[in-house]
């Protein structure tokens, strides 16, 4: 008996692998119908679908939001459809699932050009899978957008069917530059983790402090595949700064830690910190401050702009609760962008989308979203700090002498 | 001079001496034997002289050149093989697959040439072939030449061993307990055997129980008991010898 | 000189930390010769599931560590039933059992990710609100839960592997089945026994770590990797060794990286582990369970 | 022995018709992603050969091979940026290295046993992971990573997946023919002495951790060169690709295949490769699926998919060979 069940069994795997040989041929994507020519029958206009690939790590080491970023990009593409659509044409996206791997997101991308022959693609936010895969898209002429932050992404390999709808952290030094002046800021300390936007952020923030004469008294570096992050912190608190610069991936943990170590001053964070992280840091992420184009909202009636106000609105609707990262704001962000050259360009062709794209100027969820002077979509921005569980605009905060309860040795 | 001389070897394992002041030698050409009760320290003594263990005393020579220290594969490369009291073939490879590893020592072409595949390397594997099947044919085993190993019998397996230590062309070849398990008929035809290998130009050493094919065959006689070296000599006087007696059969016959 | 203290308080906790997870490292080694490349993911869910019974579902914090290693032992036991001894009687070459622990790996960090979320998420504190002052330094009360339970465990196990029936039954059972089962020993029971017991250390390694450093998809993994250097440091089977492996990592790393530079932490402790595995294999502890070296 | 090779040509002869044309044929029916499958195809065959030799003949475990593939990478990246050598020889140099490297690492290795043997080898990758990710002086962009470009060979640039394709099947012949040679010589069947008898293998005269340190040169050479491969097709390389993962791929495609043949380790490979596209629509589950999978065939198919099908094949011989009244 037991030969022939080893004999159907390898009959079995045959058997896979002859399917799978099928199943990326045709490649059944799990939201579009084939690329050919569908004649939809029933919905009243048949025409072909605009397909928009994406791909992001699903599973694996830095899957952690991309459930988050799934739903900005699907609440975009709901009301999408709702009013008309590409041009009349329906929205579909393909969606894969990079497992925190650049070589899946290589392959991926070439299979969304080849395979699944996509209109438009919208890449992982994670910086490295984009340098991996942006090639392939831009060589096919793919009008890409992606949403990573790193400063050097667009910079490096000048892509010219790529763009971006997310804060560059090169800009963020500007908000800085004058508070630190009117904050009598002398010695600042940074503690950054090995990712490269930490890394930039941490250059660029070296380069501001250069320029002010402003000395960096202490900088560490830590791994952020860690939990303990003492001995650094250690060094921090013992350097005394009037500042610190947390510019670490996850900035809960090194905040609670800190405060442990007893520096009670501002922490300044490379950007919007996600609803966990304030979780994790509990009250001691009183004095977090950073630039960020937006800002969650645990009540929808602390928003006052309008256009949040209506996603934030629809995203209740939709999901019951409130988003509690900022990657969903990008995701709606990206395709918004995209529709808005779709009506500019008046087809679905991708050098017309992609030529509309450099004409784009539209209100996105962290304010004007405009493409005229440069591929990055975001230029301007403000700044926030986060006190007794309420975002305050960092400005109006500061003239108002809300940083006194923090000044170090003055 | 003897070609293979061992001279008051002791071997200690942790406090228990296994082997205690014993020496031997073994003429060129001869089949010297090496009998004792069980747990006499005979496998230990060949354990010693192949490398397998260094003696804590005493020394080896083997053709005048000390050998004691040395490590398994040099003492096979310089000349000496040996056999198993328990069967140690490369199971998942075939007959002719472990005689000619029983080559390896006496391959000409050097590793570069086998990763390159020369032309003389490839003549000369495919000479190593008939070399093997052979020495196969010389063991009496040749058309088990293309079975795995496992799939042998007993006795197959035991001469597929000889015919691996023959093949790496020693001077001398250590048989520890070669006929165990064989029947009457496959002793004397071993009997044969030992006699084509010295023939040959192979001096053998043999660890043996068996008394009749020690008396029948070999040229000279050592008795090892509780690692001391009781007797040596002739078979016909060492069978005589009160001593021997006693310790091997525990009294008379 | 506060520094000095800082660090050493802070190596002791990581220390322990490690030294828990190395147990489980040793203890299923000796008690059934494996390497266990799948504690880490054990271990992930050893924390996210003493996550969901304390904080999610309010349950007092006793209660949640026994729910959590009675639900974990029964995993172990169901591992070692299901697929180890399915493997074991095929007796397939060692290597496949080592990947095989690598693939129920990928099971569990997906299974973990699909049913409790792939965001890190806060462990509440054991006993809130209660700080505790150790030399001028604010110090978490968890951590020291964490140390005094990691050596209470390391004895109990220490006696329990040595001196007790059931232990040296699971010892017999590791070094030679055969054996062991010509004389009494029930080797399938025992076995699922042990992988039962090593992973509820190991979930006691999660629940306890889970409050000082928070509980996300790969506190498993980032910790697991050092606690193997710690296991071999100390002598691989060794249940005393583990620990004192475990606290010369924790001391290694964080003196490191307070004295030197933050960079190379994972780099050191890497190089340690090779070079104990070239120079010492059978670590401080000289433990000869392993076989001939 | 001869008798045998005569049948064996006509297959052989439809394989490589078979392969040459085959982005011809991919781009007749409009299929070019396979041909990127294919390139990637080729250099996992490549780097599981290697392996092969090591583990499957050799029977030593390397659990650290992601350390050598990211030698190859990155050795040939930086050669190639900072030191402008045309890449198809700084692949070459860079896998050499590589198979130095393995060698080094190989002679304390050779006295360990299984487990400790693994440990070792997974603190290697570890190893070489952490100094690619901490890298002295920023050479290899830390966790930035690394751009690369494609190899050109006089005068004409690779840039299409196709003429990649082709080159890397040039590469495939070479390493094929080289691990054919190993195999077959007397480096082979110490090997596998070594692997069946480690007591025995000594006593026959072999140096076992000479041969040790060679096998695990010949696999560091065969990974390093695929590591350049995959650097020089993806085009960017950064040093969380090469992470334990990595050496577990290799180590399941193997094993999926079946040791201590061609045709397990292609098969191994291809195989792997068109699950993964083939799962890769059930996003969410990806990682378990493979995790199933590896279990799966772990149990069912010890022997490997190959392994499985040539005992098919005999069994089926042997079967019709009897009803043919011919003496088996």
């Amino acid at each position: 008996m037991k030969k022939n069940v080893r004999m159907v069994l390898s009959l079995l795997v045959a058997a896979v692998l002859i399917l799978g040989l099928v199943g990326c041929g045709t490649s059944e994507p799990t939201a579009s119908t084939a690329s050919a020519p569908a004649t939809e029958s029933g919905s009243e206009n048949a025409l072909e679908p605009y397909v928009i690939g994406a791909y992001m790590p699903i599973t694996g080491t830095n899957s952690t939001w991309s459930f988050i970023l799934e739903r900005g990009q699907d609440l975009a593409i709901e009301e999408i459809n709702a009013n008309g659509g590409f041009n009349g044409h329906p929205v579909e996206i393909i969606r894969y699932d990079t497992t925190s791997s650049n070589e899946e997101a290589a392959k991926i991308a070439v299979r969304l050009v080849e395979v699944d022959k996509v209109d438009a693609c919208l890449p992982s936010p994670m910086s490295n899978e984009i340098k991996a895969s942006a090639n392939t898209l831009n060589n096919a002429h793919i009008p890409t957008i992606v949403v990573g932050t790193s400063a050097t992404l667009l910079s490096d390999a000048n892509w010219d069917y790529v763009w971006r709808t997310a804060l560059n952290t090169d800009f963020t030094m500007s908000a800085w530059e004058s508070a630190f002046d009117e904050m009598g800021v002398k010695t600042v300390a940074i503690i950054n983790s090995q990712e490269d936007v930490c890394v930039a952020v941490t250059q660029a923030m070296e380069e501001l402090c250069a320029e002010k004469g402003i000395e960096i008294v202490a900088k560490e570096s830590i791994d952020s595949a860690d939990t303990d992050f003492t001995a650094p912190l250690a060094n921090i608190v013992s350097a005394k700064p009037d500042l610190v610069c947390s510019y670490a991936l996850e900035p809960g943990n090194v905040t609670v830690q800190l405060r442990r170590l007893g520096y009670d001053g501002l922490i300044i964070q490379r950007e919007l910190p996600a609803a966990n992280d304030f979780e994790i840091a509990g009250d001691d992420s009183r004095g977090w401050a950073f630039p960020s184009l937006y800002v969650t909202y645990t009540d929808i009636n602390d928003c006052d702009i309008p256009y949040m106000r209506s996603f934030l609105e629809k995203y209740q609707a939709a999901y019951g609760e409130l988003p509690e990262y900022e990657w969903v704001y990008r995701g709606y962000d990206a395709v918004m962008a995209l529709w808005e050259a779709s009506k500019i360009a008046g087809s679905n062709d991708k050098e017309a989308i992609n030529e509309a794209l450099s004409q784009v100027v539209c209100d996105g969820l962290g304010g004007t979203i405009d493409f005229t002077k440069s591929h990055e979509g975001y230029e301007s921005f403000g700044s926030f700090v986060y006190e007794d569980g309420k975002f305050k605009e960092f400005n109006t905060w500061l003239s108002a002498g809300g940083y006194d309860a923090y000044k170090q040795n003055d | 001079m003897a070609l293979l001389e061992a001279n008051n070897i002791t071997i200690r394992f942790g406090g228990i001496t296994a082997v205690n002041n014993a020496s031997l030698k073994v003429e060129k050409g001869s089949i010297t034997s090496l009998i004792g009760p069980n747990g006499a320290g005979k496998t230990t003594m060949f354990n010693c002289i192949s490398g397998v263990y260094t003696p804590n005393e005493g020394e080896i020579l083997f053709n005048g050149k000390r050998i004691d220290g040395k490590r398994c594969f040099q003492i096979c490369a310089g000349g000496i093989s040996r056999t198993y009291q328990i069967i140690n073939l490369f199971w998942k490879m075939t007959a002719l697959e472990n005689v000619m590893v029983g080559f390896h020592p006496r391959i000409k072409s050097s590793i570069l040439h086998s990763l390159l595949g020369t032309r003389k390397q490839v003549q000369e594997e495919i000479e190593l072939r008939q070399r093997a099947m052979e020495y196969l044919k010389f063991v009496g085993i040749e058309d088990t030449w293309n079975m795995i190993s496992k799939n042998l019998s007993y006795g197959q397996q035991r001469l597929l061993e000889i015919a691996r230590g023959l093949a790496s062309e020693p001077e001398i070849i250590l048989l520890d307990e070669p006929v165990a398990g064989m029947n009457t008929a496959e002793k004397a035809e071993f009997n044969k055997l030992l006699r084509r290998i010295v023939d040959k130009g192979v001096t053998v050493l043999m660890i043996e129980h068996d008394m009749n094919v020690i008396m029948g065959v070999s040229d000279y006689v050592y008795v090892l008991e509780n690692g001391v070296m009781i007797a040596n000599g002739k078979p016909e006087d060492v069978q005589k010898d009160p001593a021997v007696i006693k310790a091997y059969l525990g009294g008379d016959e | 000189m506060l520094k000095f203290v800082t660090l050493f308080i802070s190596a002791t906790i990581l220390g322990c930390t490690y030294g828990l997870i190395s147990l489980s490292y040793s203890l299923i080694y000796k008690s059934s010769g494996m390497m266990a490349f799948v504690n880490p993911d054990l271990m992930t869910w050893g924390a996210f599931l003493g996550f969901t019974f304390y904080t999610l579902m309010g349950l007092p914090y006793p209660i949640a560590v026994l729910l959590t290693c009675v639900v974990m032992f029964c995993m172990g036991f169901a591992i070692q039933k299901g697929v180890v001894r399915n493997l074991i009687k095929r007796n397939v070459t060692p290597m496949y059992i080592t990947l095989t622990m690598f693939a129920m790996g990928y099971i569990l960090q997906n299974l973990s990710q699909l049913i409790f979320g792939s965001v890190p998420r806060k462990f509440d504190s054991i006993i809130p609100g209660l700080k505790i002052q150790l030399a001028g330094i604010q110090v978490q009360p968890e951590a020291i839960i964490c140390v005094g339970v990691s050596l209470l465990i390391m004895a109990l196990l220490q006696f329990f592997m040595n001196k007790t029936k059931l232990g040296t039954a699971m010892r017999a059972a590791s070094m030679d089945p055969m054996a062991a089962e010509s004389v009494g020993v029930d080797v399938s029971l025992i076995s699922g026994l042990s992988w039962g017991l090593s992973t509820t250390v190991i979930a006691a390694a999660g629940i306890l770590c889970g409050p000082i450093y928070s509980v996300s998809m790969v506190l498993g993994a980032n910790l697991g990797a050092k606690a193997f250097a710690g296991a071999v440091l100390g002598g691989y089977g060794n249940m005393i060794g583990a620990i004192i492996g475990g606290l010369a990592m924790g001391f290694i790393e964080t003196f490191v990286s307070g004295y030197i530079s933050s960079d190379y932490k994972s780099l050191i402790a890497y190089i340690v582990l090779i070079l104990f595995l070239f120079v010492k294999p059978t670590g401080i502890m000289n433990e000869r369970a392993i076989q001939d070296v | 022995m001869l008798q045998r090779k005569k049948n064996y040509l006509l297959p052989a002869a439809g394989a490589t018709v078979l392969v040459l044309a085959f982005p011809f044929l991919a781009n007749a029916f409009g299929y070019t992603y396979a041909i990127t499958l294919a390139c990637y195809v080729q250099l996992y065959f490549i780097a599981v050969s290697g392996y092969d030799v090591l583990f499957g003949y050799c029977g030593q475990i390397n659990m650290g091979l992601a350390g050598f593939y990211a030698i190859g990478a990155y050795g040939s990246a930086i050669l190639n940026e900072y030191c402008n050598i045309p890449i198809i020889l700084s692949m070459i140099i860079a896998s050499v290295a590589s198979c130095v490297v393995g060698a080094i690492l190989a002679y304390p290795c050779g006295k360990l046993q299984f487990h400790f043997l693994t440990l070792a080898t997974i603190a290697f990758g570890n190893i070489i992971n952490q100094i690619l990710s901490h890298s002295p002086g920023g050479i290899t962009g830390n966790f930035n990573g690394m751009y690369t470009q494609r190899p050109s060979l006089f005068g004409f640039d690779m840039t299409s997946t196709t003429s990649y394709y082709f080159f890397g099947l040039v590469c495939v012949i070479i390493f094929a023919v080289i691990k054919y040679h190993v195999v077959h010589s007397k480096l082979g069947r110490a090997f596998s002495a070594i692997r069946d008898n480690v007591k025995a293998a000594d006593g026959m005269g072999i140096n076992v951790r000479l041969y040790k340190v060679i096998a695990f040169a010949i696999c560091a050479l065969f990974t390093g060169f695929a590591g350049s491969m995959y650097a020089h097709l993806v085009g960017f390389i950064s040093p969380d690709t090469f992470t334990q993962k990595q050496s577990v791929l290799f180590l399941t495609m193997l094993i999926f295949g079946g040791t201590t043949s061609f045709g397990g380790s292609l098969i191994g490979v291809v195989a792997l490769m068109l699950v993964t596209e083939s799962i890769r629509t059930l996003t969410g589950y990806q990682t378990l699926i493979y995790g199933v999978i590896i279990i799966l065939v772990v149990i069912l198919l010890p022997k490997g998919v190959f392994g499985e099908l040539i005992g098919l094949k005999n069994r089926f011989a042997k079967k019709n060979r009897k009803h043919s009244g011919e003496v088996v």
